[in-house]
């Protein structure tokens, strides 16, 4: 199970702040592409990535249990 | 704690008294307060939002990144989250060094850094609609998905 | 009065409160604390003298040029005299801009220019002795016995 | 008559915070020579000069009634 957690236009576009997912995606492109195949209107372009609160790549494998966060563009400050 | 986020009122002082010491010579501090108007359009309220832990995280990150750079640095920030409304602090950065030229360097390091690599959201409440706002740097690009300089770990 | 020379302790806040503004996105606090330390060297109090009525004319000059580079900031500067201890503060500069790098840049410049042209004199109370410090610049030298910038008007 | 103002250590060697003189000098430099007749150990070296509250140079007349201040290089901040 992946736990997703969703921010700012993300959380509009999903509906929810949090979403648990019981998934077979071994990495976060793929996780991106199931994504995008139930809410088309996603965009991922300048959108950041945190697997357990740490900065992560589209190459980045996850695992069950793992919290895999959204980032949009940041404005904080 | 010298890194936090808060949803409650930010007392700048309260600040600058985690990182007061002996042997500081200059405080330096940036406020960041909620704007009226952005090339002419009017804001009524800001909505903050924060990536709780995460953000923490980020901003600790920064404090160690300062202290690699100007070791004889103190840090602290502090973020505010929910609705602001005009002229309310949304953040706090206190930075003290012995010299002034460091507190100042140190001081915009931290404000650029926070605009890069912590997951803080605003959301503009105008007179005529609401939008979250993107990266404010509006230069910054994350083709690989992962900001510059943040190492993978 | 946004340019002032006190000899009572400065509340770092009522300097601040002097520049907020409905369009200022960044506030800048430079404050100026006393270190103990300095090469080495224990310092155990100063004591500040100003020559008063010019320092404000001098302060309030300050104020005017950065107006002149940065039209939309606003600046006030506070400055003590007396006998100041360990980590007393000597000095607030808090500057307001809508936009940050300006409040940096506009407070950096208010310092340099207070320790060129304001008459304001430290003395250092050493364990071994005292002393009236020279200019902190150092390199600053005025042949013409006429600070570079300052306009004889 | 010229006020003249002395601050930190020109304060020490002179012995007074202000002193009001009756001399016949046209301008600054004129009274610099004539301080350092009477006080050998003053040294004007980066020593900057108001008039009225406004900086001076050496040139800079001076009347009767004008303050004149000596400023040593300053220190404050």
């Amino acid at each position: 199970m992946i736990n997703l957690l969703l921010f700012a236009n993300f959380q509009e576009v999903i509906g929810s702040k949090a979403l648990s997912l019981e998934l077979n995606v071994n990495n976060i492109l793929e996780l991106k592409n199931y994504l995008l195949s139930k809410y088309p209107e996603l965009d991922f372009n300048f959108v950041m990535v945190a697997v357990n609160e740490e900065y992560a790549t589209d190459e980045t494998v996850i695992k069950s249990g793992d919290v895999v966060a959204f980032i949009p563009p940041v404005s904080g400050g | 704690m010298n890194f936090e986020i808060t949803d409650k009122p930010i007392i700048t002082q309260d600040i600058i008294n985690k990182v007061v010491d002996r042997n500081a010579g200059a405080v330096t501090t940036f406020i960041g307060t909620v704007r009226e108007l952005t090339k002419g359009k009017k804001t009524l309220f800001l909505i903050y939002e924060a990536y709780e832990k995460m953000a923490v995280k980020q901003l600790s990150r920064i404090g160690d990144e300062i202290i690699e750079k100007w070791p004889n640095a103190k840090v602290a920030i502090t973020h505010r989250v929910g609705k602001l409304e005009i002229t309310d602090i949304a953040v706090v950065i206190a930075v003290s060094t012995p010299h002034r030229k460091d507190a100042y360097d140190a001081n915009e390091y931290a404000i650029e850094r926070i605009k890069q690599i912590v997951p803080i959201w605003k959301k503009e409440h105008w007179e005529d609609g609401e939008t979250w706002v993107g990266n404010q740097l509006e230069t910054e690009q994350y083709p690989t998905g992962k900001p510059e300089g943040v190492s993978h770990d």
